[in-house]
Formats: structure tokens, C-alpha cells, sequence
């Protein structure tokens, strides 16, 4: 009776983990079978190369949706990676505890911000003050999205980066300060080498944010499709952008298998990704997966099993 | 031996052990640069934030009465609200939720307490972690190629909620994981040494202690469900059909909260009255749910903190150092 | 004299100053240790002789390590601990708010109770204390490392492996490697915090023999639970105990190493030695 | 350097060893309740006990001492399988309780209420002290009837010699209570179960010496109902509590532990057999 329901118990809970594993595969199957049928209606040539998107013309060339992400993400990273290294790093290292609780809130804050309200308020600050600053069309743009984003992808890169510093064993700091350190060569010197594979989990992810993001950047991007962007601050789209203003009003069957392929190309960015951050991390998965509260044996663990899973320090 | 030890005293000095004073001033200097420019980052940041809520909400504020929060929009006169907008986006939350949590709870005990390291625990774990990254914009594609077209669910609030369940799942999964593996060892290795079974050790001494971290999944998840746009465009549609408001079908079209926002604001609808400020107000209501939530998760993160506090003897006032 | 003129002498005289060291390295005059509200140690007075072993030992709470943590200031990282009284090396006050502290743990070497090598290199963490001041010739950088592993004894284990990581050695070589980091910039006095409580026997052995040649140059205080690694290892041992009362350490009982374990004095150091107590 | 060291051999005999003549009558006389012979214990392909003898007898208690990392936890840990949680853990050779094979059986939860465990730090649930003192009557098949549980929590605390400080607070989360009286709480909820062998994990190293000393007192009383395994550092604890001991070892190149000796605790310190015993007793070594 008891065994039995022990085994119901594990199986219900298997099942609703293998859901996980299904949904991934139908998320690839669904979106990638779908989006395939593109190269029906236009040639791979020039779905891929085409420097034109216009349903109009039924060009569907992805490169200024292609182009348009890239540039957004870089550009943001560029600001955002250093940015959110200082400040996870103040809040380790440097912020009294009061000032961290504060800190830890409004990046939490950032977080839970819907990606409308990020919209909202490009729409009515950063572009505006980016046509009247650099008098140049209407400021909407790749430089306005990527400023937007800077902000969007804080808190992810934020709490990643300052888990990967918070979690480096006292021990490190001791031994640094105690051999004639300063902060800030304790810092650079001993737990930002140590942290490394946590930082670039922290800035891959961020950047899986900045592709990903749709309704902040469709807001103030501009959403011009029909060429490459020649700037940062003439209109341009994103690849989630183009999705979300052009899919509910796609009519032509072309058209919409040309939009669900970018949703596929950008599941495929994102599957990239993540496979970079096993990589960044040596195989292990990005947060939590193997931290376990406490060890087995509490406190003393035996010597022969710490020796086994090869001392970690 | 000794005679190594001898080598290093006498070479105390060639080992620059003696201050290199212009180095060290310069480590200071470094030190203090340092300490400014993050400083400043992290300033910025909170500026920021502080800045646009407070924003947000001078320009939404006004707007905001319980005819606001209960009327809908109105075409001809002043006045009008978001009543049906609020109530979708309530909807869609409970309709989520319900499907999210047994599910996301379920697995989370799975991968907590039953995997076993292996290929299959290693192939959930990846496709967590793929799923809780791949774009919101990407499930409302799927969403509007599984539900809309092949189950002829349509544009509808049950496609909207089942696409967000899949959004949310791997969050829930996550949170709830977590909080169930802060669960000190010793709390298992306690119910299994008075025997035990590994499900009642689950049931009474694991779950009971992790609660409050699955509520507060369960706030952040509602939080996030509150506040998702692009995927509930694909899936829910853009519109509430006037003769169908606060309508309990599920297979009703719906416009949520945050979607209304931005119809308002890029899209437009011609005719509405009062449309700026509808849209502010609306931002208004988002943030303070936004708000809410993350209290509400502060608080139940705290209780579960002090649950789980005071395991390891009676603490010495304060020290966080042994001896 | 101010730190920093201080310091300027000390590189000008040189090997002169080590002649001329005075035989009391570190004095502590009335120190009060505090957590937050709680007072973990308090009035301690004590000099520790120079070129000497001191060991700290009593039972655990009694604050032994919080008072030998608080002598190169690493304390300071607890948020709410706070030290009053007098608290000299030379005559620099350790406890003043003007002092640098990270001249204070230049001269000032620690070794903790966990071996906490870098995960770096074994030649990096060595350099490590000596890259952090400045440039230094790559050839002197290399000598120095190499004088420092083997005065830790542990050169001859790992001179053909100086670039792999330091996390590759066994728990005793990491410990000889951080006694070995702690060496690379010469401090005058080491502080040991039970350096071999998480190490096996042999490594045990290994490391107080390490300790008992250092002492001829370096001034040594080292906190440990083991009696018999305070009997065979010091010169000095310092008893502490802690106040049923209010729970705050003391110091019972000061004296030669080998009076204290033959004729203790007190009856507290009595019985904690034969065992009764603790 | 030497001399100290001689000094503190020569105290060898001022460990104050255990004399209470009652227990001494019954050394050696004792049924043996947990008994290895031959017993193996790996991590994976790392072999972590090598053939341990031993006996722990009835209504004794047994200390297991020995430098970290010479397996005497592993060797305790077995004892109630909690080794099972252990990926690659196995073993070889014979863990016996009360002649039946540990690891032949099949119903762990049966095999660990009969093997209680307290662990080295107090590991009370997040629940009141009646809770958890009534948690193991709560598990498994043969549960303690509803209306029972009051009385059995109340003999268990009683039995822990910590009724008269909760008694009044018996609805309060348990992680209120000090370190130590957390501790008796442990044992409270162990024996609730009424096992027949209590396995002690270092069960005061966590402890000031006063609650050290209270725990050490509640073991003498619970000795005539149960058995007890202990292991500690402590060997001034060892002296004083334990019956039997056994003093392990640990092979310096396989790094497999050993028993070198085991006996009356009193013969053992007083007149160990093995110089190793000796050294390690008089500090020369570990």
C-alpha cells in the first residue's frame, strides 16, 4: 500500500518533468516543420541573403531583421556587460549590508518592469530626448532599442554575476587581504579570475535577453523592414519585432512561414546559447542545478567521498 | 631545512617585501578609483529605476478612480476604463496558475529529490534551462501555430493561458526546485533515520518547509503573467468583443492589461476617448501590481528564511564566524 | 612615528632593523573584543615574544579565534565585531583607525584553519602577495617563489609542476602552499589558525616540523584545539577559557609551554589538559 | 621541542578513564547487538574500510575514536544504511544486528527504526517540539495509534531529560531551543520510536562544554535501554562514557581504515596493546 503509493508518487512527479523535455521538443518540431515550408514559396538564397523585407514585394530577405538584432545586441552589451560587472561587483564587495538590501530590490524591481512599460518609456524618454539631442529623424532606432535594453538586461546579468561572486568562498577573500591586498586587487586579481565562468554565464544570458526582447524594442525601434540599417539612429527592426507586428496581420501564406522561420532562427540563437553557457561553465547548467544546502554527511563528510568528488575548494 | 628558512630572511628585502611606497600608493589610488566608478554604476542604476517609477506613476496616477479601475473605454464620452482589460488579465492569471503550479511543483520535486544524476536528469535540466530562455515572442509562435491552428482553439483566452503555462513552466520549476533544495540534508537525513520512506520524508518534512518558496513562485509567476505582452498578441488576440466583457468562456477573444497599454500606444483605436491617458493610468495599474507582487514575494521569501533559520544551534549573538 | 615614514626606514636600514628587533613582537594591552553587543573576549593583556611559538589554547567559544584574527584585522570583515584597547606591533597601533591595514597584513602573515589556495597556479599564488606590489624582475619573481616553497618544504613536490593549479595538490599541499604565499613577502610575525585541524596525521607532522623551523626568523602564533600539538609544537601557551557568565573569553593563564603542561597553575588549565573540562 | 611532548605522554594516565563498577562488571558479558566481521566499506572504487571486526554490545555504549578521515563515521553511517543516499557506496563482509545482516535488508525503514540515529549537529524540524518528537511515531505502517502520541512524546522527552525545561512551551518551534537543548530534543525524538540501538555522530562536538555535559549524563541514563555507537574526537569523552572502545586507524597509503584495537575502555587508555593506540591516546600522532 505505502510502496505503492511511493511509486505513483514518483511517477506523476517523473511525468510532469518529462512535460519539460517534450515541450522543448515540440517547441523545435512544431516551429521548425512550420517555418521550413518557407523555402516553398522563395529559395534559401534569398530568404537568407535577401537584403529586402517586404510583403508587399514578397521579399522576405532576413537580413535587416538578421542585422538588426545584431546590432541592437551589440551595441547594448557593449554598455551593459561592464556595467552590470560594476554594480554586481559593488554589491558584493562594497555595499554596506543596508545599501545591498536596497540594491538587490530595484534590480528585482527591473526585473518584474513588463517589457511595455520599458516601451512606454522609451517612447516617451529615450526617444525624444535622442531626436531633439542628436536631431536626427524621429529618434527611433537601433541606438534607442539598445538603450532600452541596457536597462532590460541588468537584472538578468545583475543577479547571475553577483550569485557567481557571492557564492566564492570567504576563504578567498581572507587569504587575498591577509597577504597585503587592497579591495580592489583582492577584486580583480582573485575573484573575478574565479568567478569567470559565472560572469560569461551572466553576459551570454544577458544577451539571450536583448535578442529575445520584442515589445520594448518594436516600441521604439522604428520597425522598417524594407532595408539593412545604414545607422544607429534611422529606423530599423528586430527579428522579434518583425513577429509580433507582422504575424497577426500576415495574410499570405509565404509571408507567414517567412515569419515563423525567424521565430525558428531565433530559437535556434537561443539553443546556441545556452549550449555556450554548458560550455562557459564546464558542463554544468546555469544556476542551482547541482547546490545542494547542505552536504550529505553534515559537516563530516567523509574524507574519502570529498577526496572522490575531487576536492573543491 | 633551516637553511631555506635562513635564505628567507636574508633575501626580506630583494623580495620587495620592504613597501615599494610608489606601488603602493598607486594600489591605493587604483583602489579608490575603483571604488568610485562602481559606485557610481550602481547609483545610476538605482537612479534610474527610482526615476522612471516615479514617472510612470505622476503621469498615471491621475487617472486613476474605481470608475477607472471598472468601466471600460469608452467611445463617446471622457471617463472611460480598463474594467475588461483588468479582468482578462485576472482571467489568464488563474487559468495559468492553475495549470503551472501542480505541474512546475511536480517537477520541481522530481529534479529535487527523486533524479538521479544521469543522461535523462542532465537532458530535463538542459531543456529547463533552453525552455526558460527561449524568447516570449518565440511561444507565442508556437502557441499560435499548436493551439490557434492545430487544436482550433482560435484566438482565445485557453490559448493565451496554455501558451503562458509553457512560458512560466521552467520558472516555476526552478523556484520551486529551489526552495525545496534549501531544505537542509539534515531535515531528510533525520526523517529517514527514524524511518522514513523517501515519500513521507517528501511529503512531511521536505514540502511543509519549502511552502513558502513554492508561494512565491507562484507570486513572481503571476507577476510575470500580469505583465507579458508579446505572446498573448499571438494567441489572445488584441480585442475584447463588446458584447462578450467580463465574459467567463474561455474560448473568448481577450486584450490583457499590459496589451492594451500598447494598442494604445502604437497600434491606436480610433475613436476612443481619453486614449493617452487610459494608457497612462493602465501603465499605472501594471506597476503597482508589479509592485504588490514583489512585496508579496519579499514577505514569503522571509518566512521561508525564518523557517529554515536556527538550525545549527543557538547562534551566538550575531557571530557569523565559528569560534 | 607615522606608518608610512616608518615604512620609508625600514627600506632604507634593512636587514639592520632584523638585527636590532626587539625580543616582544606584538603586545596587547586591555583588549576588548565584541560581536555586535556581545563581548566574545575581553581584557586581554599579553606580550608576544619575538622569534618564538605562542600558542592559544582552550576551549572552543572561548574566543581564540576571533582574538588571533582580530591581530591582523582580517576581523574587520565581520560586519559588526569591534576591538577596543591596545593592540601593538612595534609601535605601530593595530587598531587605530588611521592604520593601513594593508601594511598591517603585510607584515602581518596569516594562515588559515582551511587551506585557501587560489585557483590559479601553484607559482601564481606565491607571486600573488609579491605581484600585488609593483612590477618585479621575472628572474627575482622566480627566486623568490622558489626560497619560498622550500621554506614551506614543499619545492622538491611540486618545482615540475609550478604552472598547474594549486587545487590539484593534496590538503596538505595547499596548506604548505599558503604557508608558502604567507612567506613570499616576508612578513615579521605568521598567525596560524589551527593550520592542521583539517589535515591528516602526516601532513600534521609536516607542518609543525615546518613550524618549528620557522621559528628561528619568525615570530609564530598559532591557535589550536590539540593539546598535544600545543605541547610539542610551542614555547609559549596562552590558556583561554570562557566566563560561564557571560560567556566572554579570557586569558587564565600565561607561561612557558612546558610549565604549563607539567605544573599548570591554574586549575581551569588543569583540568582542560588532563581533560576534564571541554 | 621534545621535552613538552614527553611531558604530555607522561600525563598519559591523567585522562580520566570511565570506573563505574557496575558497567565494568558487565564488559565482556554482554550480548553483542551490532557486530561487523569482515566488513568492507568503498566509495566507488575507492575502498574507504578495510575488514573491520567489531562488536558493540547490548546495553552498552561502544566509542569509535580515530584521526579524521579513518572512517569511523563511514563505519557508523553504515550501521543504519544511510550510506544507501550515497552514489557508488557499497560494501563487502557481514554488518550484523543482533545476528541478522543490515545489508540483507530489505525493509530499510523497519532496519532504521530500529537504528535510531542523532546526528553531530542538532537537526530539529521546523516544527513545534511535539511535532517533532512525535514525527517518527507518524511514519509508516505500524504509526502509534493518535491518542498514544501525547504520552510517548512526553516519555521521550522525559527520557531526554528535557521535559522540565519545555514543558510549558511544548507547542513552540523546536529551532527556539539552545544548541544543546536541541540536541536532547534529537534524542527525544529518537527514541520516541524506541529503537534498540542509538548511533551518535559526534553528537556534542557542536556543543559548549555544559550541554556536552548534560548529553554525556543522558547517554549514562539511556544505556539501560539502549545500545549505544558513539563516535568522537573527543577522547577525553570517549574515556569517560563509553563501555567499549574501538580505536580505528587509517592505512597512510590506501587511506582505507582500520581497527587496531578495541577492548574495555579502561584497558584502552590505560593499557593500550598497539603502540599505535598508544601514540594516538598520549598525542603523538593525529
Amino acid at each position: 500500500m505505502a510502496r505503492r503509493n511511493a511509486i505513483l508518487a514518483q511517477s506523476i512527479f517523473f511525468s510532469a518533468a518529462a512535460i519539460l523535455v517534450l515541450s522543448t521538443g515540440a517547441l523545435v518540431l512544431f516551429i521548425g516543420s512550420t517555418g521550413l515550408r518557407v523555402f516553398s514559396f522563395i529559395s534559401p538564397a534569398s530568404f537568407f541573403f535577401g537584403r529586402s523585407w517586404d510583403q508587399n514585394t514578397q521579399d522576405f530577405g532576413v537580413l535587416p531583421l538578421l542585422f538588426g538584432s545584431l546590432a541592437t545586441t551589440l551595441v547594448t552589451l557593449v554598455i551593459s556587460a561592464p556595467l552590470a560587472i560594476a554594480v554586481s561587483i559593488f554589491m558584493v564587495e562594497i555595499a554596506p549590508r543596508p545599501i545591498r538590501r536596497i540594491m538587490r530590490t530595484a534590480v528585482e524591481l527591473f526585473a518584474s518592469l513588463p517589457s511595455v512599460i520599458y516601451g512606454l518609456l522609451g517612447l516617451t524618454l529615450v526617444v525624444p530626448w535622442l531626436r531633439d539631442a542628436l536631431h536626427v529623424g524621429l529618434g527611433k532606432g537601433i541606438l534607442a532599442a539598445a538603450v532600452v535594453l541596457v536597462f532590460m538586461t541588468q537584472p538578468t546579468m545583475v543577479s547571475i554575476a553577483e550569485d557567481a561572486l557571492r557564492s566564492l568562498p570567504e576563504s578567498l577573500r581572507e587569504g587575498a587581504l591577509a597577504v597585503g591586498a587592497t579591495r580592489w586587487q583582492m577584486i580583480w586579481r582573485v575573484l573575478v579570475p574565479a568567478a569567470r565562468p559565472g560572469l560569461l554565464t551572466a553576459v551570454i544570458l544577458g544577451m539571450g535577453r536583448a535578442i529575445g526582447e520584442t515589445m520594448a524594442v518594436q516600441m521604439v525601434v522604428g520597425n522598417i523592414t524594407s532595408r539593412i540599417p545604414s545607422n544607429l539612429v534611422s529606423g530599423a527592426t528586430t527579428m522579434p519585432a518583425a513577429i509580433v507586428t507582422q504575424l497577426p496581420e500576415a495574410t499570405s501564406p509565404a509571408h507567414r512561414a517567412a515569419l515563423i522561420m525567424v521565430a525558428f532562427l531565433l530559437l535556434v540563437i537561443t539553443l546556441i546559447l545556452i549550449a555556450g553557457v554548458r560550455l562557459a561553465t564546464g558542463g554544468k547548467s546555469t544556476k542551482a542545478s547541482t547546490r545542494r544546502a547542505v552536504p550529505a554527511a553534515q559537516g563530516g563528510r567523509p574524507a574519502a567521498v570529498a577526496k572522490l568528488q575531487g576536492d573543491k575548494v | 631545512m633551516s637553511a631555506d628558512v635562513r635564505d628567507l630572511v636574508a633575501s626580506r628585502e630583494e623580495a620587495g617585501a620592504v613597501m615599494n611606497m610608489g606601488a603602493r600608493r598607486r594600489a591605493k589610488f587604483n583602489d579608490t578609483v575603483a571604488t568610485v566608478v562602481m559606485s557610481a554604476a550602481s547609483l545610476l542604476l538605482v537612479v534610474v529605476l527610482f526615476g522612471v517609477i516615479f514617472l510612470l506613476l505622476r503621469a498615471g496616477l491621475p487617472a486613476l478612480s474605481w470608475s477607472f479601475l471598472t468601466t471600460a473605454g469608452s467611445f463617446v464620452n471622457t471617463g472611460g476604463g480598463i474594467g475588461p482589460q483588468i479582468f482578462v488579465s485576472m482571467y489568464i492569471l488563474v487559468l495559468s496558475l492553475l495549470f503551472t503550479t501542480p505541474l512546475g511543483v511536480g517537477a520541481a520535486i522530481y529534479m529535487a529529490e527523486y533524479a538521479k544524476p544521469g543522461r535523462l536528469t542532465t537532458l530535463i535540466r538542459f531543456s529547463t534551462e533552453a525552455l526558460a530562455s527561449v524568447p516570449s515572442v518565440v511561444f507565442g509562435v508556437f502557441g499560435a501555430i499548436v493551439f490557434l491552428t492545430t487544436f482550433h482553439l482560435g484566438f482565445s483566452v485557453l490559448s493565451g493561458a496554455l501558451t503562458l503555462t509553457l512560458l512560466n513552466l521552467p520558472l516555476m520549476v526552478r523556484l520551486a526546485e529551489d526552495s525545496m533544495r534549501t531544505v537542509p540534508e539534515s531535515y531528510r537525513e533525520a526523517s529517514l533515520a527514524l524511518g522514513g520512506t523517501r515519500w513521507e520524508t517528501i511529503r512531511k518534512a521536505v514540502v511543509p518547509s519549502a511552502i513558502p518558496g513554492i508561494v512565491t513562485a507562484m507570486v513572481l509567476t503571476g507577476g510575470r503573467i500580469i505583465g507579458e505582452t508579446a505572446p498573448l498578441i499571438l494567441t489572445t488576440g488584441t480585442t475584447i468583443s463588446p458584447n462578450a466583457t467580463y465574459s467567463l468562456n474561455p474560448l473568448q477573444t481577450g486584450e490583457t492589461l499590459a496589451v492594451h497599454v500598447w494598442v494604445l500606444k502604437i497600434v491606436g483605436v480610433p475613436g476612443l476617448q481619453d486614449a493617452q491617458k487610459v494608457a497612462n493610468g493602465a501603465a499605472a495599474v501594471l506597476l503597482l501590481i508589479v509592485l504588490l507582487v514583489n512585496i508579496g514575494a519579499a514577505y514569503f521569501t522571509g518566512r521561508l528564511q525564518k523557517r529554515l533559520s536556527g538550525t545549527v544551534g543557538a547562534p551566538r549573538a550575531g557571530g557569523r564566524k565559528k569560534d | 612615528m607615522s606608518t608610512a615614514s616608518r615604512a620609508t626606514v625600514a627600506s632604507q636600514v634593512g636587514s639592520a632593523t632584523q638585527v636590532a628587533a626587539p625580543e616582544l613582537a606584538l603586545r596587547l594591552a586591555n583588549v576588548n573584543l565584541y560581536y555586535g553587543s556581545f563581548r566574545a573576549v575581553k581584557d586581554v593583556t599579553l606580550d608576544i615574544k619575538a622569534r618564538a611559538i605562542t600558542a592559544i589554547i582552550g576551549p572552543s567559544g572561548c574566543g581564540k579565534s576571533t582574538l588571533l584574527r582580530s591581530l591582523n584585522r582580517i576581523n574587520d570583515r565581520t560586519p559588526i565585531f569591534r576591538a577596543e584597547g591596545t593592540l601593538k606591533l612595534g609601535d605601530i597601533d593595530i587598531c587605530a583607525p588611521t592604520t593601513d591595514l594593508v601594511e598591517i597584513r603585510r607584515r602581518i602573515g596569516m594562515v588559515f584553519q582551511r587551506p585557501n589556495p587560489f585557483p590559479q597556479s601553484i607559482f601564481d599564488n606565491v607571486a600573488f602577495g609579491l605581484k600585488l606590489n609593483g612590477r618585479m624582475p621575472r628572474q627575482q619573481l622566480t627566486e623568490v617563489v622558489e626560497q619560498s616553497l622550500r621554506g614551506a618544504a614543499l619545492w622538491d613536490d611540486v618545482k615540475d609542476k609550478l604552472d598547474q593549479s594549486a587545487l590539484g595538490l593534496s590538503g596538505g599541499q595547499q596548506q604548505r602552499l599558503c604557508i608558502a604565499r604567507a612567506l613570499a613577502t616576508r612578513p615579521e610575525v605568521l598567525l596560524m589558525d589551527e593550520p592542521a585541524s583539517a589535515l591528516d596525521p602526516i601532513s600534521t607532522l609536516r607542518i609543525e616540523e615546518l613550524i618549528n623551523d620557522l621559528k628561528r626568523q619568525y615570530t609564530i602564533v598559532i591557535v589550536t584545539h590539540n593539546m598535544q600539538q600545543a605541547a610539542r609544537a610551542s614555547d609559549v601557551t596562552v590558556m583561554m577559557t570562557m566566563d560561564t557568565a557571560d560567556r566572554a573569553g579570557n586569558v587564565v593563564e600565561v607561561g612557558d609551554t612546558n610549565q604549563i603542561f607539567t605544573n599548570p597553575r591554574d586549575r581551569q588549565t588543569e583540568e582542560y589538559i588532563t581533560g576534564r573540562f571541554g | 621541542m621534545a621535552q613538552p611532548a614527553q611531558a604530555a605522554s607522561n600525563q598519559g594516565p591523567a585522562l580520566q578513564v570511565r570506573t563505574d563498577p557496575s558497567q565494568n562488571a558487565a564488559v565482556g558479558a554482554a550480548q553483542p547487538q551490532v557486530e561487523a566481521r569482515h566488513f568492507n566499506f568503498f566509495y566507488g572504487a575507492f575502498k574507504a574500510l578495510d575488514d573491520i571486526n567489531m562488536v558493540a554490545g547490548e546495553h552498552q555504549i561502544t566509542a569509535l575514536i580515530g584521526p579524521s578521515g579513518c572512517g569511523k563515521s563511514t563505519l557508523l553511517r553504515a550501521m543504519n544504511r544511510m550510506h544507501d543516499r550515497t552514489p557508488g557506496a557499497h560494501s563487502e563482509g557481514q554488518l550484523l544486528l543482533n545476528g541478522q545482516d543490515i545489508n540483507a535488508v530489505e525493509d530499510l525503514v523497519e532496519l532504521r527504526k530500529r537504528v535510531g540515529m542523532i546526528f553531530q549537529r542538532p537537526n530539529p524540524f521546523p516544527m513545534s517540539i511535539f511535532d517533532n518528537v512525535a514525527y517518527g511515531m507518524q511514519l509508516g505502517s505500524q504509526r502509534v495509534p493518535q491518542r498514544e502520541i501525547p504520552d510517548r512524546v512526553e516519555q521521550a522527552l522525559h527520557g531526554a531529560a528535557l521535559w522540565d525545561e519545555v514543558k510549558d512551551k511544548i507547542r513552540q518551534s523546536g529551532l527556539a531551543l539552545s544548541g544543546g537543548q536541541q540536541q536532547r530534543l534529537c534524542i527525544a525524538r529518537a527514541i520516541a520510536v524506541r529503537p534498540e540501538v542509538i548511533l551518535m555522530d559526534e553528537p556534542a562536538s557542536a556543543l559548549d562544554p555544559i550541554s556536552t555535559y548534560k548529553i554525556e549524563e543522558l547517554m549514562f541514563a539511556l544505556e539501560r535501554e539502549f545500545t549505544i555507537v558513539i563516535v568522537t574526537h573527543n577522547l577525553q569523552q570517549a574515556a569517560r562514557v563509553a563501555d567499549q572502545t574501538v580505536f580505528l586507524t587509517m592505512n597512510p597509503e590506501t587511506r582505507a581504515g582500520f581497527v587496531v584495537e578495541a577492548g574495555p575502555t579502561g584497558d584502552l587508555f590505560r593499557r593500550p596493546k598497539d603502540q599505535r593506540t598508544q601514540d594516538y591516546i598520549t598525542g603523538r600522532f593525529g
